[in-house]
C-alpha cells in the first residue's frame, strides 16, 4: 500500500457513500466498514514503510506523490510519510474504528453525524500525510466545521457556548499558524522561487531575526490545538459538552494536530528560533502539567476530569518538544500516540457509563464494577495507563520524555524535569479518587442494579484500543525504533546551527 | 483692478460647492437636498469651463464634461424626485428624517 | 467601421440587443404571463453568456474612449453568469410581479454602465458608465412598489449616491485641471505627487469606496441591502461590486501608478477600517439581509487587501475571490430569496429549526456560509487565502495579522446563523418551501461552484494567465 | 553455564496463568482457577528450588566467591547506545534467595487461599491477582536492570492495589488501598529521580554496569561525586532518592502509614505482600545497590537511623494496638527496620559485611515466621470472624494446631533460641554492637518490646478471658480450620524452627565471599534475657483477665493515647493533603482556570460585543447623518493624508 492518497480518497468515499445510505443501519455498517478498511489500510502502510526502511531506503520522506496544484504560487499536492506521521496515522485510524462503533446507538440525524465524523478523519489523515505548507494547513482548517456541528447538534451540557467557543479558539489557532505559514512562504526563496514544500524550507537557512518572529506565531497556533497554556480553556468545555465519539476524535486525533504541528512544521522549519524560545516552551508546558493535573483534582464531573488531565498529559507533549533532546522529541510522540489511544478508551468509557446511567457527576456514581464488571474494568485500565502504570502506553511515553529531558543538566530544566515528574502522583490521586468512587465502592443508587454491560461493539472498540496500549506498553520498542531516526533527522536541523544545550 | 482670474473663478466655484454641501447636510426636505446637488454639480461644471478656458483652451474635453454632467444631473434628478414620490405615496412626507425605518 | 468594432464591443451589443428586444416587446405586448418573459429572459441570458466565451479581442475603439482586453473580457463574462444565475434565482419572486420586462431592461442596463466603466479609456466614459450602472439601480432598489421600506431604501441610494458622484466630479475636475486631458492613456504620465493630484486621487478613491461600500462611506449598504428586493440585494452585493473592484484593478491602480505609496497608504487605512467596522457591526444582525450586507462590507475590505498587493499575484486573486464570491454569496441569497419570497421571513431567528423543515436549503445556505467564512472545503477558503497572501506579498504584516484575526469574529457570526439553522429549536420553524425549478437549477449551479472551484486551480491559472 | 530456558519459567508461569485465569478461566470454569495457580506456582517453586540448589552448590561459585549471573538478557528500550531498558534476569546469592523465598510463601499462601476463600464467588479474580503479583514480585527481584525494577517496583504497588482493594464495595478498603498506592507512588517518585540522577552519571542503566561504574575510581564516580546540589553530592542524592523509594515500598518513616490500613485486603494477601515479599523489597533494593551505597556512607547512616527509628517506633505502637492484624503489621515494620538499619551498619567485605548477611538472614526467617503469624491470624479471623483482640481470648482450646503454630512463630519472632529469629537477630545485633553503640541499645530495647508485645497478642488471643462466640449461629462453629489452612501452618511452622541453621554467612554475603561468624554465648545472653522477661511481663499482664494492663496504660496516659494514635501520622497525613494539596493548591488552580483564563477568553469576546453594540448607533437610519460621516471622512483622509502622512 505504498499510494498514499488512498488514505484520504477511501474515508471520503465512505462519507460520499454514508449520504447515500437508505437507513441507519446502512449508514453504521458503511461506516464501520469504511474504518475498517482504513485501519487495515494503514496497518499495511505501516508494515510497507517498515519492510521499505528494512531494505535500506533512507528517504526522509516514504511514498512521496507530488503534483503541482496552485502552480502560480507554487502549491503542490505533495504527500509523504516518515515514520511519526506513520505512528500518527495509526493512532488515527484506531480510534476512528472505536469512535464509530461507540456511536453505534446515535439516533438523531445519524447519517449526518457519521458523515461528519468521516469528515474529521479525513482531515486529521490528510494533515498527517501532507508535506506541503498550504495542503496541510487546507486540512487542518477542513476538520474545523465538523467539529462545531457534533458538539453542537449532537452534544450534551451547554454545547452550543462550548461548540463556538472551541470553533473560535481553534479558528485563531489556525489564523495564528496562517499568518507564520505566509511569513515563511515569503521569506524561503528556492531559486527565485517562494516555496510551501516543507523539506526544501527545512533547509531554506531563514536568518535568525526572521525565525524569531515566526515561530511563536506558529507555535502558538499549533499550540491552541494540543491545549498549550494558557490557551487551553477551550479544552474543558469543548470535551465535556461533545458527544462521545467527538470527544474520542478531539483528544484522541485534533489535539494530536497541534503536537504533531508544533513539532513538524514549528520546531522543525524554525531550529534556531526553536532553542531560543525552548526555555518558554519548556515553561508553558511545565505549568500546564502541574496546574492542569491540581485543576483536575477539583473536578465533579468525569469528563471534565479527563479533560483537564489531558490538558496535563499535553503537557509532556509540549516538555518533550521543548527540551530539544532526540529522546524527549521521541517521547513527545510516544506520549501523543499514547495519550490519543488512551484518552479515546477513557472518552469511550466515560461515554458508556454516561449512556446508561445518565449522569457522569462523581457524587452519584458508585460501584458500577459490580453490575458492569467490562465497563468498569476498562474505566480502571485507561486509569491505570493514564497514571502511567508499567506494561501500559503512558508509562513508556512518560518515562522517556523524562529520560530525554534529563539530559538537559542545567537547574532550569532540571527543575521542569522534576515538577512534571512530580505531576505523575497528583494523577495517580485523581485517577484513583474517580475510579474508587465511580467504579468500586458501594452502589450508590439502586436503579444502576439493571444496567447492562457493554455490547458487542462497545467492547469491540475497547478491546481494540486495549490492544493499542498493550501494544505500546508491553513491547515499545517497535514504534520507538519506528520514530527514532525521524526524530534524529529532526535533532539533526535542530544542531545544525550550534549544539543545543 | 486686473481682469477676473482663474483663482476668482475657482474661489467661486469653490464656494458654491461647499454651500452645495451645507445645503445638502442640512436641509431636510428631500427636493432641496436634490437643489444643493445641483449647486454642486454646477460648481464642478465652473470647475471644468473655467480650467478649460484658462489653461487648456486647445481642447474642449471640459466643456464636453460639462455638457455631459448637466444632463446626467437631470436624469438623476427625473429618477430621485419619481422616487421620492413613491415614497411620499407610502409614508406621506418628503422629509429626509421621515425616512428611517431601517437603521443599526 | 471595421469587424473588430463587433468583437470588442461584443458584450456590450448584445446586452443593448437585449434590451431593446425586450423593450418592443413590451411595447408589442403579447407576452402576458410572466414565466415565459423569466424564461425568456434566461434564456437570452445565456445566449449571452455564451457568446461572451467567443472572440474575445484586445484593442481600443473611438480613439481610446473604449478599450477591451481578455481580461476585461472575462470579467465582463463573470458578471454575465452572475446575472443570469441571479435572474435564475429570482424567478419564485418575479413570477407574481408586475413589471418583469422593466425590470430587466434596468437590471441590464445597469450591466451595460458596468461594463462601459470597465472598459472606458477616458474619464468622461467612465463616469457615464459610472452613472449608468448607478442610477437604474436605484429605481431597481425600488422595485418592491408596496413595501415602504423598499422606496426608502431607494431614496437613499439616489441620494447618497448623486452625492457621491458629486464628490468624485469634483476630484475629476482638478485632476483634469492639473493634466488637461482625461485620457488614461496619457494620464499616469502627467500625474507627480502634487498636493491638488493628492487631493484629486483622495476624491476619485471616495467615490468608488463609496460604491464598493468601504467604511467610512458604507453607511448606506445595510440600510439599502435590507429594503431592497433579495434579488437586487444580491446584484447589489454581488455584480456591481465586483465590477467596482474589476474598475479598481483594470483602471483606477495603474491611473495613479506614480503616487503608488499614496495609493497604498489609502488603502492600508481603509482596509483595517473595513474589515474590522464590518464585521463589528455584521456580529448583532438579526435580518439576514442586514447581516449579508455587513459581511459583504467585511469582503470588500479583503478585496482591498488584494488589491494593496497591487501586482499580478493581487488582481489574480482578487477576480478568483470575485468568482467564488460570487457563487456563495448567490447561494445564500438564493435561499434567502426562496424564503422571503414564499415564507415571507427575513430575520436569522426566524432560521431557527431551519434543518427541520428543509435539509437541502440549509446545506446550501450552511455551505455558503462556510464559504464566506473561507473555511475549508470550499472555494471560499482558497479564495481568502490568496487574497492574504498577496496581501503578504507586500510584507506588511500588521495588515495581514488584522485580517485575519477578523475572520475569527467573521466566522462567529456566520456560524450564529448555522448554530441557528441546525442546533436551535423552533416549535413553529418555517415551513417547507418549494423552489421553482430554475432557482433550483440557479442553487445547484452554485453549490456545484463552491465545491469544485477550490480544487480546480486550472481556473486560477486560467485567471493568472490573463492578468500577466 | 547452566540453561536458561527453566528460568525464565519462573516469573512466566504465574503471568502464564494470571493471563489464563484472568482470560479464560474467570468466564468458563472458576471453580479451578485456585487449582491452577497453584499448581501453576508449584512448579515455579520446585524450579527455583532446583536453580537454588545448581547457584549455590553447583555453578555459582567461581573460586569461592558468588558471581552476578546474567541469565537472560533483552532490550527492551534503547535510549542512547549507552542507556538502555532491558529485560533480564540476574542470578546472584540474594536474587536467588528471595525467588525461593517468594515462590515458597507465595504457594503457601495460595494453598491457604483455597480454603480461606472458599466460597468467596470471585475466587477466580483472587487467585488472577494473586499470580499477577508472583509474577512482578519475581521480576522485581530477578532484575539485571535498574529501570526493570522499577517497572516491577510498580506492577507490584499496583497488584497490592488490586489486593488490598479486593473487597471493592467496602469504602474502607477503597480508601486503604488508594492510601497504599499513592502514598508507595509519592515515595516512587524519589525512586524514579534517583535512578535518573545514578543514570546520567554512570550513564547505564545496567545493574552490574553502573555498580562496576560507580564504585571503581574513574571518571564516571568522580563526576558523581564531584556534582553537588544543595551541598550534598549528586551521588547521596541519588541514593538517598533511591533509598526514597524503597522507604515507600517497605514502609519506613515517614512512609508507614499505608501499611496498617493495608490489613483491609484478605488475610492471606497481608500474609504474602504485607509481611513476606513486598514489604522487603526496600530493603532488597538497598540490598542490590550496597556496593554503591557502601562508597557513601551519609546515605547509609541515613538508611540506618530511618531504620533504627521506624523501628522503635512500630514496636512502641504495636504494644497499644488492639486489632491483631494491625499489631502484625507493625512488628512487620518493626521488623523490617531491623533489616534496614542492619544494612545501615553493615561493611562491605568479610566480616565487615556481617551486618548485610545478618539483614539478608533477617529477611529471610522473617519472611516464614511473619507469614506463619499471619496466616495464623487468619484462621483465628475465619474462626472468630473478627480482627479485635477484644473479641477472643480463650482459643487455644477450640484451635489447639493453630496455637501451637502460632506459639512457635512467637517465640521465632521474640529471639529466643533455638527459633529462626534468634540467631538473625542475634547476627544483627552483633554487627550493630561493632559499628554504632547507640543503635545498639536502641535495637536491643526495640527487640524486647517486640517479645512484650507478640506475647500480649499471643496471650491475649489464646489465653486470657474464656472465648465467648459473638454471632448467633452455633452450628457454623467448625472448630479447627480446615486442612487446606492448616497444612501450611505446619509447614511454616516446622521451617520457623529450623529456619535458624542455614549457614547465611556462607551463602549471602555483600561481596559474594563467604565468611566466618564465631558465636559469642556472652553476647547473646542479655538480648534473650531480656526477651524472656519481657515474656513473663505479658505472661503477668495478659494470661489473665486482670486490671494491670489498665493500669499500666493509665500510669502512662499520654505516651499510651499517642501510641495507640499512631502519634497522629494519619492526622498529619491528612491535613497535608485535604488542606494544603487540594484547599491551597487544588482549589485555586480550578478557580483561576474558570475565573481568569476562561474569563480572560470571554473577556475578549464580551469586549468585541460591547464595542459593536456600542458603535451601532452610528448607522442612524437617517441619510442626512451617513452624508455627514460621509464627508467627514472624506476631509478626514484629505487631511489626513495631505498634511499629517506626508
Amino acid at each position: 500500500m505504498t499510494n498514499l492518497s488512498i488514505l484520504i480518497i477511501v474515508p471520503i468515499l465512505t462519507a460520499i457513500a454514508v449520504l447515500f445510505c437508505r437507513n441507519t443501519m446502512q449508514i453504521k455498517w458503511t461506516s464501520f466498514i469504511g474504518s475498517i478498511v482504513q485501519l487495515c489500510m494503514a496497518s499495511g502502510l505501516m508494515f510497507s514503510y517498515i519492510s521499505e526502511r528494512a531494505l535500506g531506503n533512507t528517504a526522509q520522506m516514504l511514498f512521496q506523490q507530488r503534483y503541482s496544484w496552485y502552480s502560480a504560487l507554487n502549491i503542490e499536492y505533495f504527500v509523504g510519510v516518515d515514520g511519526i506521521s506513520v505512528a500518527m496515522i495509526m493512532l488515527t485510524s484506531f480510534v476512528v474504528v472505536a469512535g464509530i462503533l461507540i456511536s453505534w446507538s446515535v439516533q438523531t440525524l445519524t447519517k449526518e453525524f457519521f458523515f461528519l465524523l468521516l469528515l474529521l478523519s479525513v482531515g486529521a489523515y490528510g494533515f498527517f500525510i501532507s508535506l506541503d505548507l498550504f495542503t496541510m494547513f487546507f486540512f487542518l482548517e477542513v476538520a474545523v466545521i465538523p467539529k462545531f456541528l457534533l458538539i453542537a447538534v449532537w452534544g450534551s451540557g451547554k454545547k452550543e457556548y462550548s461548540a463556538m467557543k472551541l470553533a473560535l479558539m481553534l479558528m485563531g489557532g489556525s489564523v495564528f499558524v496562517l499568518i507564520g505559514l505566509l511569513t515563511t512562504y515569503f521569506n524561503t526563496n528556492i531559486n527565485g522561487l517562494h516555496t510551501w514544500d516543507l523539506l526544501q524550507v527545512a533547509h531554506a537557512q531563514i536568518p535568525l531575526q526572521t525565525q524569531m518572529y515566526i515561530f511563536p506565531f506558529l507555535f502558538v497556533g499549533f499550540g491552541v490545538f494540543t491545549a498549550l497554556f494558557p490557551f487551553h480553556t477551550w479544552v474543558p468545555d469543548g470535551h465535556s459538552s461533545a458527544p462521545t465519539a467527538a470527544s474520542m476524535f478531539l483528544a484522541g486525533i485534533s489535539m494530536k494536530l497541534g503536537g504533531y504541528g508544533a513539532l513538524r512544521v514549528a520546531t522543525y522549519l524554525m531550529p534556531e528560533a526553536a532553542q531560543e524560545y525552548s526555555w518558554i516552551i519548556v515553561l508553558l508546558a511545565t505549568i500546564a502539567i502541574i496546574y492542569g493535573s491540581f485543576a483536575t483534582l477539583m473536578q465533579k464531573d468525569l469528563k471534565y476530569m479527563n479533560a483537564y488531565s489531558s490538558i496535563s498529559h499535553c503537557g509532556f507533549i509540549l516538555l518533550g518538544i521543548g527540551m530539544l533532546t532526540k529522546i524527549a522529541i521521541i517521547g513527545a510522540v510516544l506520549q501523543m500516540v499514547s495519550h490519543g489511544v488512551m484518552t479515546a478508551l477513557f472518552f469511550g468509557a466515560i461515554g458508556m457509563i454516561y449512556e446508561r446511567t445518565h449522569t457522569r457527576q462523581l457524587s452519584d456514581l458508585g460501584g458500577l464494577l459490580k453490575v458492569m464488571p467490562f465497563i468498569g474494568t476498562v474505566y480502571v485500565i485507561t486509569g491505570l495507563c493514564s497514571l502511567g502504570l508499567p506494561g501500559l502506553s503512558g508509562f513508556v511515553a512518560e518515562m522517556t520524555v523524562f529520560v530525554g529531558a534529563w539530559q538537559r543538566p542545567d537547574a532550569f530544566h532540571r527543575t521542569a524535569t522534576i515538577l512534571a515528574a512530580a505531576s505523575i502522583v497528583v494523577t495517580a490521586v485523581y485517577i484513583l479518587r474517580a475510579a474508587g468512587k465511580a467504579v468500586m465502592g458501594p452502589i450508590t443508587n439502586q436503579h444502576y442494579l439493571e444496567l447492562k454491560d457493554a455490547n458487542w461493539n462497545e467492547k469491540f472498540a475497547s478491546v481494540l484500543l486495549i490492544i493499542g496500549i498493550l501494544a505500546i506498553g508491553i513491547a515499545p520498542f517497535w514504534l520507538y525504533n519506528l520514530i527514532a531516526p525521524d526524530a534524529q533527522i529532526i535533532m539533526e536541523n535542530l544542531t545544525r546551527g550550534g549544539i543545543v544545550n | 483692478m486686473e481682469n477676473i482670474g482663474l483663482t476668482h473663478i475657482l474661489f467661486v466655484s469653490t464656494t458654491l460647492f461647499f454651500i452645495g454641501v451645507y445645503g445638502f447636510l442640512t436641509r431636510k426636505n428631500m427636493i432641496t437636498m436634490l437643489m444643493a446637488i445641483e449647486l454642486i454639480l454646477n460648481s464642478i461644471n465652473m470647475n471644468f469651463v473655467a480650467f478649460n478656458k484658462f489653461l487648456y483652451a486647445d481642447k474642449l474635453d471640459g466643456i464636453f464634461f460639462t455638457v455631459f454632467i448637466i444632463t446626467i444631473a437631470a436624469a438623476e434628478a427625473a429618477v430621485a424626485i419619481a422616487i421620492i414620490i413613491h415614497l411620499y405615496r407610502n409614508i406621506k412626507s418628503i422629509d429626509v428624517d421621515e425616512a428611517d425605518i431601517m437603521k443599526y | 467601421m471595421n469587424t473588430d468594432f463587433f468583437i470588442l464591443m461584443k458584450s456590450e451589443m448584445s446586452l443593448t440587443l437585449m434590451i431593446f428586444i425586450l423593450l418592443i416587446l413590451k411595447v408589442w405586448d403579447e407576452i402576458k404571463d410572466n414565466t415565459t418573459w423569466l424564461y425568456l429572459v434566461n434564456f437570452m441570458l445565456l445566449l449571452n453568456f455564451a457568446i461572451g466565451f467567443m472572440f474575445n479581442g484586445d484593442g481600443s475603439l473611438f480613439n481610446g474612449m473604449f478599450q477591451n482586453s481578455p481580461t476585461l473580457a472575462l470579467e465582463k463574462n463573470i458578471l454575465n453568469f452572475g446575472t443570469l444565475i441571479i435572474s435564475l434565482l429570482a424567478f419564485d419572486w418575479l413570477k407574481s410581479h408586475k413589471h418583469v420586462p422593466e425590470f430587466f431592461m434596468l437590471l441590464l442596463s445597469t450591466l451595460l454602465g458596468m461594463f462601459f466603466m470597465m472598459s472606458s479609456g477616458n474619464l468622461l466614459m467612465f463616469y457615464l458608465g459610472l452613472e449608468l450602472a448607478s442610477i437604474p439601480l436605484a429605481a431597481l432598489a425600488n422595485f418592491d412598489l408596496e413595501k415602504t421600506k423598499s422606496s426608502e431604501a431607494a431614496v437613499k441610494m439616489i441620494l447618497l449616491s448623486a452625492f457621491s458622484s458629486c464628490i468624485m466630479l469634483f476630484g475629476i475636475s482638478f485632476l483634469y485641471g492639473c493634466t488637461g486631458t482625461l485620457n488614461f492613456a496619457e494620464l499616469p504620465s502627467l500625474l507627480g505627487s502634487g498636493h491638488l493630484q493628492i487631493l484629486s486621487l483622495i476624491l476619485i478613491f471616495i467615490g468608488f469606496a463609496f460604491k464598493l461600500s468601504s467604511v467610512p462611506f458604507h453607511l448606506w449598504t445595510a440600510d439599502v441591502y435590507e429594503g431592497a428586493p433579495v434579488t437586487v440585494t444580491s446584484y447589489l452585493s454581488v455584480i456591481s461590486k465586483a465590477a467596482i473592484a474589476f474598475v479598481f484593478i483594470s483602471t483606477l491602480s495603474p491611473l495613479f501608478i506614480n503616487l503608488q505609496s499614496m495609493w497604498y497608504n489609502i488603502l492600508f487605512l481603509s482596509i483595517i477600517l473595513t474589515i474590522t467596522v464590518g464585521n463589528l457591526f455584521a456580529i448583532r444582525q438579526d435580518n439576514i439581509k442586514r447581516f449579508l450586507a455587513f459581511s459583504s462590507i467585511a469582503q470588500a475590505g479583503y478585496i482591498l487587501l488584494g488589491l494593496s498587493a497591487g501586482n499580478q499575484m493581487g488582481s489574480t486573486a482578487i477576480i478568483y475571490f470575485l468568482l467564488v464570491y460570487l457563487l456563495s454569496n448567490l447561494g445564500a441569497f438564493g435561499v434567502i430569496g426562496l424564503v422571503s419570497a414564499l415564507a415571507d421571513k427575513e430575520n436569522i431567528s426566524d432560521y431557527k429549526g431551519f434543518y427541520k423543515t428543509n435539509p437541502m436549503l440549509s446545506w446550501v445556505l450552511a455551505i455558503s456560509l462556510f464559504s464566506l467564512a473561507g473555511v475549508p472545503p470550499t472555494a471560499g477558503f482558497f479564495g481568502k487565502m490568496f487574497l492574504v497572501t498577496a496581501g503578504a506579498s507586500k510584507g506588511n504584516y500588521i495588515l495581514v495579522i488584522i485580517a485575519s484575526l477578523n475572520m475569527i469574529v467573521s466566522l462567529y457570526y456566520y456560524l450564529r446563523v448555522v448554530k441557528a439553522i441546525f442546533v436551535d429549536p423552533n416549535e413553529n420553524p418555517i415551513a417547507k418551501v418549494e423552489g421553482s425549478l430554475s432557482s433550483k437549477v440557479g442553487m445547484i449551479v452554485c453549490m456545484t461552484g463552491v465545491i469544485i472551484v477550490g480544487f480546480a486551480s486550472n481556473i486560477y491559472d486560467l485567471i493568472n494567465q490573463l492578468t500577466h | 553455564m547452566l540453561s536458561q530456558n527453566y528460568i525464565a519459567l519462573i516469573p512466566l508461569l504465574p503471568i502464564i496463568s494470571f493471563l489464563f485465569i484472568g482470560l479464560i478461566g474467570r468466564a468458563y470454569f472458576p471453580k479451578f482457577c485456585g487449582l491452577i495457580g497453584t499448581l501453576s506456582l508449584l512448579i515455579s517453586f520446585s524450579l527455583s528450588a532446583i536453580l537454588a540448589y545448581q547457584f549455590f552448590f553447583e555453578i555459582g561459585k567461581v573460586n569461592g566467591v558468588y558471581q552476578k549471573i546474567i541469565a537472560l538478557k533483552y532490550t527492551w528500550l534503547q535510549f542512547t547506545p549507552n542507556i538502555a531498558i532491558d529485560m533480564g534476569i540476574l542470578l546472584d546469592p540474594i536474587s536467588v534467595m528471595m525467588i525461593v523465598i517468594v515462590t515458597f510463601i507465595s504457594l503457601m499462601v495460595h494453598i491457604y487461599s483455597l480454603g480461606y476463600m472458599h466460597g468467596d464467588h470471585r475466587i477466580s479474580t483472587y487467585y488472577t491477582f494473586l499470580s499477577l503479583f508472583t509474577f512482578s514480585m519475581l521480576g522485581l527481584v530477578l532484575s539485571s536492570n535498574i529501570f526493570q525494577i522499577y517497572i516491577f517496583w510498580e506492577l507490584v504497588g499496583v497488584s497490592s492495589f488490586l489486593l488490598i482493594g479486593y473487597y471493592y464495595d467496602k469504602p474502607s478498603a477503597v480508601a486503604a488501598s488508594k492510601k497504599a498506592f499513592i502514598v508507595t507512588r509519592f515515595a516512587d517518585l524519589g525512586f524514579l529521580l534517583g535512578i535518573l540522577v545514578l543514570s546520567y552519571y554512570s550513564e547505564t542503566l545496567d545493574f552490574q554496569t553502573l555498580i562496576q561504574r560507580l564504585t571503581t575510581n574513574g571518571t564516571y564516580l568522580s563526576g558523581i561525586a564531584t556534582a553537588s546540589f544543595l551541598g550534598a553530592s549528586a551521588l547521596t542524592w541519588g541514593l538517598m532518592l533511591v533509598f526514597m523509594g524503597g522507604a515507600g515500598k517497605s514502609a519506613m518513616l515517614p512512609f508507614h502509614i499505608w501499611l496498617p490500613d493495608a490489613m483491609e485486603g484478605p488475610t492471606p494477601v497481608s500474609a504474602l505482600i504485607h509481611a513476606a515479599t513486598m514489604v522487603v523489597a526496600g530493603v532488597y533494593l538497598v540490598a542490590r545497590l550496597f556496593p554503591v551505597f557502601v562508597m557513601c556512607p551519609i546515605a547509609l547512616d541515613i538508611v540506618a537511623y530511618v531504620g533504627i527509628i521506624s523501628s522503635l517506633f512500630a514496636a512502641i505502637i504495636a504494644c497499644t494496638q488492639t486489632d491483631i492484624k494491625r499489631v502484625l503489621a507493625y512488628s512487620t515494620m518493626s521488623q523490617i527496620g531491623f533489616m534496614m538499619f542492619a544494612l545501615g551498619v553493615s561493611g562491605y567485605a568479610g566480616e565487615e559485611g556481617t551486618g548485610f548477611m545478618a539483614s539478608m538472614f533477617h529477611l529471610f526467617t522473617h519472611a516464614i515466621f511473619k507469614a506463619l503469624l499471619f496466616l495464623g491470624a487468619g484462621s483465628v479471623i475465619h474462626y472468630v470472624h473478627s480482627n479485635d483482640m477484644k473479641d477472643m481470648g480463650g482459643l487455644r482450646k477450640m484451635m489447639p494446631i493453630t496455637h501451637i503454630t502460632f506459639l512457635l512463630a512467637c517465640l521465632a519472632i521474640a529471639g529466643i533460641p533455638p527459633f529462626a529469629g534468634f540467631f538473625s537477630k542475634e547476627e544483627i545485633l552483633t554487627a550493630c554492637f561493632h559499628a554504632n553503640k547507640f543503635i545498639f541499645g536502641a535495637a536491643v530495647l526495640t527487640a524486647g518490646l517486640t517479645a512484650f508485645y507478640m506475647f500480649r497478642l499471643y496471650f491475649n488471643i489464646f489465653w486470657n478471658k474464656d472465648f465467648k462466640s459473638h454471632h448467633t449461629h452455633e452450628e457454623h462453629h467448625h472448630g479447627e480450620a480446615p486442612k487446606s489452612m492448616l497444612f501450611p501452618l505446619m509447614i511454616l511452622a516446622g521451617l520457623s524452627v529450623i529456619a535458624g541453621f542455614v549457614p547465611f554467612n556462607k551463602f549471602v554475603t555483600a561481596d559474594g565471599a563467604g565468611f566466618e561468624t564465631e558465636f559469642h554465648l556472652g553476647f547473646a545472653i542479655g538480648p534473650v534475657l531480656l526477651a524472656i522477661a519481657a515474656i513473663l511481663l505479658a505472661w503477668k499482664m495478659y494470661a489473665k483477665e486482670n486490671s494491670m494492663s489498665d493500669n499500666v496504660s493509665n500510669s502512662i496516659k499520654g505516651l499510651y493515647t499517642s501510641a495507640y494514635r499512631k502519634f497522629y501520622f494519619d492526622e498529619i497525613y491528612l491535613f497535608i493533603t485535604q488542606k494544603i494539596l487540594f484547599n491551597l493548591i487544588g482549589r485555586p488552580a480550578a478557580w483561576v482556570d474558570k475565573n481568569i483564563f476562561d474569563g480572560l477568553m470571554n473577556l475578549i469576546a464580551s469586549i468585541t460585543e460591547t464595542v459593536s453594540g456600542s458603535i451601532k448607533t452610528y448607522q442612524s437610519g437617517k441619510a442626512q447623518d451617513y452624508a455627514i460621516y460621509f464627508f467627514a471622512g472624506t476631509l478626514g483622509f484629505v487631511l489626513l493624508f495631505i498634511y499629517l502622512w506626508i
